[in-house]
């Protein structure tokens, strides 16, 4: 009987695999980072106040409240789960919180209000999802026709206007420190927070298993249905926050804020290298998948793209970013493969 | 063993107790008119179901469907303003429907893309390319006689042409489904891809052909749309992707692939279609309206789970 | 004996809708012993596994723990207490690496919790040590061989040094000497006071492993006693209630033509220059250790997997690269070996599984005929002593040996002239694994043309007119049945020369 | 086959009802009417002040009015409504059509069941509708805005205008005459760089004025005909380095634009007030509907408040011109 003990080659072999296993799995940012380089450049050299402080300005404020949806979306899809009732918890939060700010309360228990609707709504979704074990597509579909009736019946036609808003708010919206405006950090701090907790926690870690395979998640003695509860959780609180956050950067809002946004935030999630399918993908890639949508829709502008082409352009430069990120991904399996085998 | 209620039962049982609500709360709902009115309004979205119905089973998707009959429109628009014989028109419109089906087969299909992601870039792609073909135009006045096909009712029957057109479709994939090979190998393929391939089915050709389908029908469903509201506009069927996704899940095709009956999606269909009708003429706002709709996604997946949570506690060892 | 077992069960039942899957079965485990769980298919041993692991509850009757009776609410209960649980069906997360599916939820921690990437691969690299696995700890388990998985399950068992370690069948899918490995560990575990239950359908491993025996039948027991006072077919009678035939019944059959030709057959970085042949009526065995590179070629030549260079042709045609639908229809069949995955649609019913294959010969006009579907189906299911409820029932339910029954129905309905049997019997209990031999046999004497992979030499040497070996992708050995022996094979497959 | 020029050659369908019944001036106008609003999207604030309004003069004439319609601004959505209310049977239909062509056979139909329909806010095509009262004659709406940028760019530099969608009929309509007023000689140092889309959204027309600031560094002025363009504008160039050296006008609400004009962000913008206009339309469909008018030409009626109008060419009635709103006027106002 020969003893099976690696042979060094292999070892070696096996040493290499790992490297190319961090890049397959570094690919995905990498290429976005790729993909926003090269777009950024180009619309720069075309136009200079593409990269003046106002324009880069503008431009994370856009982001922050996408990236921020898109952070809470990619911890549920990464469960292989799906939450498309995010756009209408953005519009009833929005709305809710601005007509109690309009009508005298305090910015803070205002806030709190408006991320605790978030966190209920994302508790129903988890509720039914989890516990009674609803496919998460039908369920939040459901939540998102309910949520906006009841954002709506609320509204019923009327405005927030920013003159009524605590001033404060607003400042929350579009001022800063240091230059850099508040949303966008408020949003990177809570991207790195979660993504390290994702990264480096056992029980973040098993987000990934319940995704990767739920079966063997159950068997391997992880708390399946709490942690997707949690997930819909977390992603119901940052809409509230994100709906907070809508309200003190637009100021007026009616009852569709962010109408229709759950697919734009899907598409980010997905352009993030975070796979559909679950197990696959990091908070960061969503979140630069978020900065690259929204550069791409203010790079056109300032190019001077005819209105009219300007969607289908976006559409196209979506459908390269997730092919072009698929093609290499495969190369560098295939590769890997390759290598990992007999020396 | 316990015979578990099946969703789709259910959704048929839910459609039934509207209809009796209907005719007995609101007098005009019972009405030839107002049914066929009602009838006619689901048209695209009922069409559009069909197709579907057979990706989702085959455990894919297709979000751009609505983007595919904008498009359509758009072209129908351009096309008949710029002189061409509508008889010509309609064939391009198709065809250019199942092109771009065949865009979103090929994206999935050879780069293994997710549908989802695929058909979400293209649903804007295709929109755009609308508003590329028609810009801020709006075309009318389409031939009488064609607009007519599209609106009126088959000499002697309450029922509307695109709904008669929709019941011989339905008859097809209803066959084509639950008793071909073809259907047989869609469910195999939904639930476990690599064994249907493994069994020899040409998976990649039939996912390829279900999306030129999507596609062609999603483009036939442009002209309908054009000719029944005598109106092209690059706009048209904005978000209906999400109304049909609905009547699909209703219908109790489980999205994971593998799962679903035909006669399910239908019941959805005209559930959602005739609900929405009773609450309108009931003046029911349109919040609560859409509320309702929402419960009724909710309810519709919940029940079925409850019940087989609660038959075993009930039912005794056999 | 006067201690108290580390666990046991006392008189449980358990039974799935209709089905019994466990009658008043009772299991005592002691620490320092190993303890054997034999039984056809279907009897009932992956449901007591379940039960003991706290994935199913009993219906009737008690778990206990050091004798105190307890009940797990879940999976979870069960590993707190100390339990190691090896599935018939590996359970991996396929995106994770192998290293994270090892230590899923009991990762290495540093300051404030987190994990230590840097300790979970010095373990787990240790690990596959004890075991002579050359896995890379960061590779992500998706694309793993079935026997690469198992490896990695007894991986993962093992790191979680149990006081009770419960193993069903993590040996179908080894070959001789991970095997052996895999013991010698077991044997560490044992000698330091663990309790282990040991399930597989291969007897000689129960009795080079075991101290105790419990034999189900049908979901009852039947009995526990020492290995020691048992001979082979006290063992199999306990199990099948009746007498035996023989376990390789090969008869010769007259050797036609050739069917199969493969030649210079190359895909890059599995497997290089495989050139072979296989004539109508005979058997060939394709041996090798695990990893080795036989199913990869299996699945070429069927064409699930394109090769890069090379020629496959069946009776004189050449087959496309690439195209299971032209190979099938040049006659191939190709039993997978996984089953779940390649196999079987878990979701669909026996009837329909079956009649996947010959969609096109069930066709009556346009539409499928549910009669001649369902007749196929019950032909077959007969033939093979199938164990089922009815025919509609979803093929998730059955017992492991009876679902690869199913696969072998599938393709056997199509009335292949070259069949590829990857691991046709794991996972079969000795009554089934006789019958497929037969079968198989019986097939090469209608002049059917078999190409059976195999990593149960015994299997190999009973069944096999040739044996082809391969070693790291390389075809290293052509034996005729005359010279085929264990020492011949297994020299040639761990690449000494033979 | 079937072209356009083969359709379109062949006699347009003569409107159904009009100047068929004779009209009736001092007609008493009849008690409990029922009346039904149909705007182009119920959450949107300025068409649920019109309505408001209109349901409110309804009361003056012991008339009962309604205001349904969907929560998207889509033609198909609108002809649901269309159809039901027809089932419902109304005495009059008053309608903001989203699409004017795409409305027109449901209109028709309800037409055939002696249902009279006033478009307001935005047409329907002429021939599917009794009277269209409009806010303001698109003409001078058009024509007027240019004049009104003009008056605080001296006549100078480049302009853009960001509109609603783009298939927005009324939309379209001013724009036109803006660029026919902009063809003048008088502007020929202004120069239109862009039309720019905000779909009546409050976000994308944010962003979209963002983006045509960085496109078009010299940019001296903004028209944004849309009352949700033009707050959106207004709130962004309030918090840029752009207020002050970009001009932005265009119609918004009074309560939505008070804090711009006073921090000002904008001097001057214009807009007739919605009350009215959905008082009028009340008014003239019990007019219609009680037989003091049919709809044609020449023919008045009163409308309480307001006093005496005259219907116009093609059965439009005009609110009056647009009133010119600046931070001296502007607190006088509540809508
Ligand atoms: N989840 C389930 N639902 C219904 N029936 C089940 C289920 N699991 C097992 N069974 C049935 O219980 C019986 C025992 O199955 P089990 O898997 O325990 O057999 P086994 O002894 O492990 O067979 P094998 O040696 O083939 O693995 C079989 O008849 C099987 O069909
Ligand atoms: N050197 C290696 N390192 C890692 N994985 C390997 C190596 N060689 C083979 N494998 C794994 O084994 C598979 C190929 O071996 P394959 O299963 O075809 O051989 P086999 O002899 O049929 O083994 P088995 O008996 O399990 O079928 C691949 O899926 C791969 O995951
Ligand atoms: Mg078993
Ligand atoms: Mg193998």
């Amino acid at each position: 009987m020969t003893t099976a003990t690696a042979p060094p080659e292999q070892a070696t072999s096996a040493r290499s695999a790992r490297g190319l296993v961090d890049l397959v799995f570094r690919a995905r940012e990498l290429s976005l980072v790729i993909a926003l380089v090269a777009l950024v450049g180009v619309t720069a050299s075309v136009n200079g106040n593409f990269l003046s402080g106002q324009g880069i300005e503008d431009i994370l404020l856009n982001t922050a409240i996408l990236a921020l949806l898109a952070v809470g979306q990619s911890l549920v899809v990464i469960t292989r789960n799906l939450d498309l009732s995010v756009g209408s918890v953005v519009g009833l939060v929005a709305f809710v919180t601005g007509d109690l700010l309009a009508s005298g309360w305090g910015i803070v228990p205002g806030m709190l209000l408006g991320v605790a609707i978030g966190a209920a709504c994302g508790l129903l979704n988890g509720l039914l999802v989890s516990f009674c074990r609803v496919p998460a597509l039908v369920v939040t579909l459901g939540t998102l026709y309910v949520i906006q009736g009841v954002d709506h019946y609320i509204a019923h036609g009327r405005q927030i206007n920013a003159v009524n808003l605590p001033p404060g708010l607003l400042s929350l919206g579009n001022g800063a420190v240091l230059g850099v405006p508040y949303l966008p950090l408020i949003t990177l701090v809570i991207m790195v927070a979660i993504g390290y907790y994702l990264r480096s926690y056992p029980s973040g870690r098993e987000f990934y298993a319940i995704g990767s395979s739920p079966e063997a998640a159950r068997l391997a003695g992880v708390p399946v249905r709490r942690r997707i509860l949690v997930a819909y959780l977390v992603s119901g609180c940052l809409a509230g926050l994100a709906g907070v956050l809508w309200l003190a950067r637009f100021g007026t809002v009616i009852a569709d804020s962010a109408h229709g946004w759950e697919l734009l935030v899907v598409s980010a999630v997905v352009v993030g290298g975070v796979a559909i399918t679950g197990g696959v993908g990091s908070v960061y890639g969503a979140a630069l998948g978020a900065l690259l949508l929204t550069t791409i829709g203010s790079a056109l502008v300032v190019l001077r793209v005819n209105p009219f082409w300007q969607q289908a352009i976006t559409g196209a430069l979506l459908l390269l970013a997730i092919s072009v990120d698929r093609v290499l991904a495969l190369r560098l399996a295939r590769l890997l493969r390759n290598r990992s085998r007999h020396g | 063993m316990a015979k578990v209620l099946r969703w789709d039962v259910l959704v048929g049982a839910l459609l039934i107790a509207v209809f009796a609500a209907g005719s007995l709360t609101s007098p005009s709902f019972a009405t030839v008119d107002n049914l066929s009115f009602a009838l006619g309004d689901l048209g695209e979205i009922a069409l559009i179901a069909l197709a579907m119905t057979m990706l989702v089973v085959a455990a894919e998707v297709d979000l751009s469907v609505a983007s595919v009959l904008g498009l359509s429109s758009a072209l129908v628009g351009s096309l008949w303003d710029g002189g061409m014989a509508i008889e010509t028109i309609i064939p391009i419109a198709v065809l250019t429907g199942a092109v771009c089906g065949l865009v979103n087969g090929l994206l999935v299909t050879r780069l293994g893309l997710p549908s989802l992601a695929v058909t979400i870039g293209t649903l804007a792609l295709y929109r755009g390319l609308a508003y590329v073909v028609l810009g801020d135009r709006a075309i009318a006045q389409f031939p009488p006689d064609y607009t007519a096909l599209a609106l009126n009712d088959v000499p002697g029957t309450p029922i509307p042409y695109p709904i008669a057109l929709f019941v011989l479709l339905a008859a097809i994939v209803g066959v084509v489904l639950h008793a071909t090979g073809f259907g047989r190998a869609l469910y195999a393929i939904g639930a476990q891809e690599q064994a249907a391939f493994f069994a020899g089915i040409r998976v990649k050709r039939v996912k390829l052909l279900l999306f030129v389908i999507s596609g062609t029908v999603a483009g036939f469903a442009g002209v309908l749309f054009t000719l029944r509201y005598g109106s092209a506009r690059a706009d048209n069927g904005v978000g209906i992707e999400l109304a049909v996704i609905a009547a699909v899940l209703l219908g109790g095709v489980d999205f994971d692939g593998g799962k679903g009956t035909l006669g399910g999606v239908i019941a959805g269909v005209l559930l959602i279609g005739l609900l929405r009708n009773l609450l309108m003429l009931g003046d029911v706002s349109t919040e609560i309206q859409s509320i309702v709709t929402g419960l009724l996604l909710i309810v519709s997946v919940l029940t079925p789970r409850l019940v087989s949570l609660v038959r075993p506690a009930l039912k005794g060892s056999p | 004996m006067s201690v108290t077992p580390t666990l046991a069960l006392a008189n449980v039942s358990k039974s799935f809708g209709a089905v019994r899957a466990l009658r008043e079965v009772s299991l005592d485990l002691f620490a320092g012993e190993a303890h054997a769980l034999a039984g056809e298919n279907g009897a009932g041993k992956s449901t007591l596994v379940k039960t003991l692991a706290g994935v199913h509850r009993p219906d009737t009757g008690q778990v206990l723990l050091n004798g105190e009776p307890v009940v797990f609410a879940g999976p979870a209960d069960a590993q707190q207490a100390g339990v190691a649980v090896i599935y018939q069906e590996p359970t991996l997360f396929p995106d994770l690496s192998v290293a994270e599916n090892i230590f899923m939820g009991r990762q290495p921690r540093r300051s404030l919790g987190r994990i230590d990437r840097k300790a979970m691969r010095a373990q787990t690299r240790e690990l596959f040590e004890r075991l002579g696995v050359a896995l890379d700890p960061e590779q992500p388990s998706r694309g793993l061989s079935i026997a690469d998985q198992q490896l990695v399950e007894i991986a993962k068992a093992l790191s979680r040094d149990a006081r009770v370690l419960i193993m069903d069948e993590p040996t179908a899918a080894l070959s001789g000497n991970e095997v052996a490995r895999l013991f010698s560990v077991v044997e560490a575990l044992r000698e330091h006071g663990c309790a282990i239950l040991f399930i597989s359908h291969r007897l000689d491993e129960i009795f080079s492993l075991c101290q105790r025996v419990t034999t189900l039948r049908d979901g009852a027991w039947i009995a526990s006693e020492p290995v020691s006072g048992l001979t082979h077919d006290d063992l199999v009678r306990r199990m099948v209630g009746r007498e035996l035939g023989a376990l390789y019944p090969k008869e010769e059959a007259p050797l036609g033509e050739v069917a199969l030709q493969v030649e210079r057959l190359t895909r890059e970085g599995v497997f290089t220059d495989v050139s072979f042949q296989v004539r109508r009526g005979e058997i060939v065995a394709l041996a090798g250790l695990v990893g080795a590179g036989r199913s990869e070629v299996a699945r070429a030549v069927f064409g699930v997997d394109r090769w890069d260079a090379g020629s496959v042709s069946v009776d004189g045609r050449r087959l496309p690269a690439g195209s299971p639908t032209a190979a099938m229809g040049a006659g191939l069949a190709l039993v997978p070996e996984d089953r779940r995955q390649q196999g079987l649609v878990m979701e669909l019913s026996i009837e329909r599984n079956i009649g996947l294959t010959g969609l096109g010969s069930l066709r009556r006009g346009v539409t499928i005929s549910r009669k001649a579907e369902r007749d196929r189906a019950k032909d077959w299911a007969v033939r093979l002593r199938l164990k089922f409820a009815r025919l509609s029932d979803g093929v998730g339910v059955l017992s492991g040996g009876n679902q690869q029954k199913v696969v072998l129905a599938k393709w056997l309905a199509t009335k292949p002239s070259v069949l590829i049997v990857d691991e046709p019997t794991r996972g079969i209990d000795v009554g089934t694994k006789a019958e497929v031999h037969r079968l198989l046999s019986e097939l090469a004497g209608q002049g059917i043309a078999v190409l059976m992979i195999s990593s149960d030499l015994p299997e190999v040497l009973g069944m096999a007119d040739r044996v082809l070996v391969m070693h790291e992708g390389r075809l290293t050995a052509e034996i005729s049945r005359a010279d085929a022996t264990e020492e011949s094979v297994m020299n040639a497959a761990t690449g000494r020369a033979a | 086959g079937t072209t356009k020029s083969s359709v379109t050659s062949a006699p347009a369908p003569a409107p159904a009802s009009s100047s068929a019944a004779k009209a009736d001036p001092n007609a008493p106008i009849k008690q409990g009417l029922k009346l039904a609003f149909l705007p182009k999207a119920i959450n949107n604030p300025y068409e649920t002040i019109v309505d408001n309004a209109g349901i409110e003069a309804a009361k003056e004439y012991q008339g009962e009015a309604k205001e349904v319609g969907p929560s998207d601004a889509s033609a198909s959505s609108q002809i649901s409504y269309i159809n039901t209310l027809t089932q419902q049977g109304h005495d009059a239909i008053l309608i903001a059509a989203n699409d004017a062509n795409a409305v027109c056979g449901p209109l028709q139909q309800a037409r055939a069941k002696g249902i009279k329909i006033v478009a307001y806010d935005s047409d329907a095509a002429p021939e599917c509708r009794d009277l269209f009262i409009n806010q303001a004659s698109s003409e001078e709406v058009g024509r007027s805005q240019v004049k009104l940028l003009a008056g605080m760019i001296g006549n100078k530099g480049d302009i853009a205008i960001l509109s609603a969608t783009a298939n927005a009929t009324n939309q379209n309509t001013w724009i036109k005459f803006m660029k026919d007023e902009l063809a003048k000689p008088e502007y020929k140092d202004m120069k239109l760089v862009k039309v720019a889309y905000g779909d009546d959204d409050d976000q994308k027309s944010f962003t979209q004025t963002q983006g045509l600031m960085q496109a078009y560094p010299n940019l001296k002025g903004i028209i944004s005909p849309t009352t949700v363009g033009i707050s959106a504008a207004a709130r962004y160039i309030s918090g840029s380095k752009y207020k002050g050296k970009v001009v932005l006008t265009g119609l918004g609400t009074p309560n939505q634009m008070r804090q711009f004009v006073k921090d000002k962000t904008v001097t001057k913008f214009a807009l007739w007030n919605p009350k009215d206009l959905g008082y009028l339309a009340s008014y003239a469909a019990a007019a219609l509907v009680s037989g003091q008018i049919t709809g044609a030409e020449g023919e008045t009626f009163k409308a309480g408040k307001l006093g005496e109008r005259t219907i116009g060419k093609q059965g439009e009635v005009i609110l009056g011109p647009p009133f010119t709103f600046d931070a001296s006027n502007i607190d006088g106002f509540d809508y």
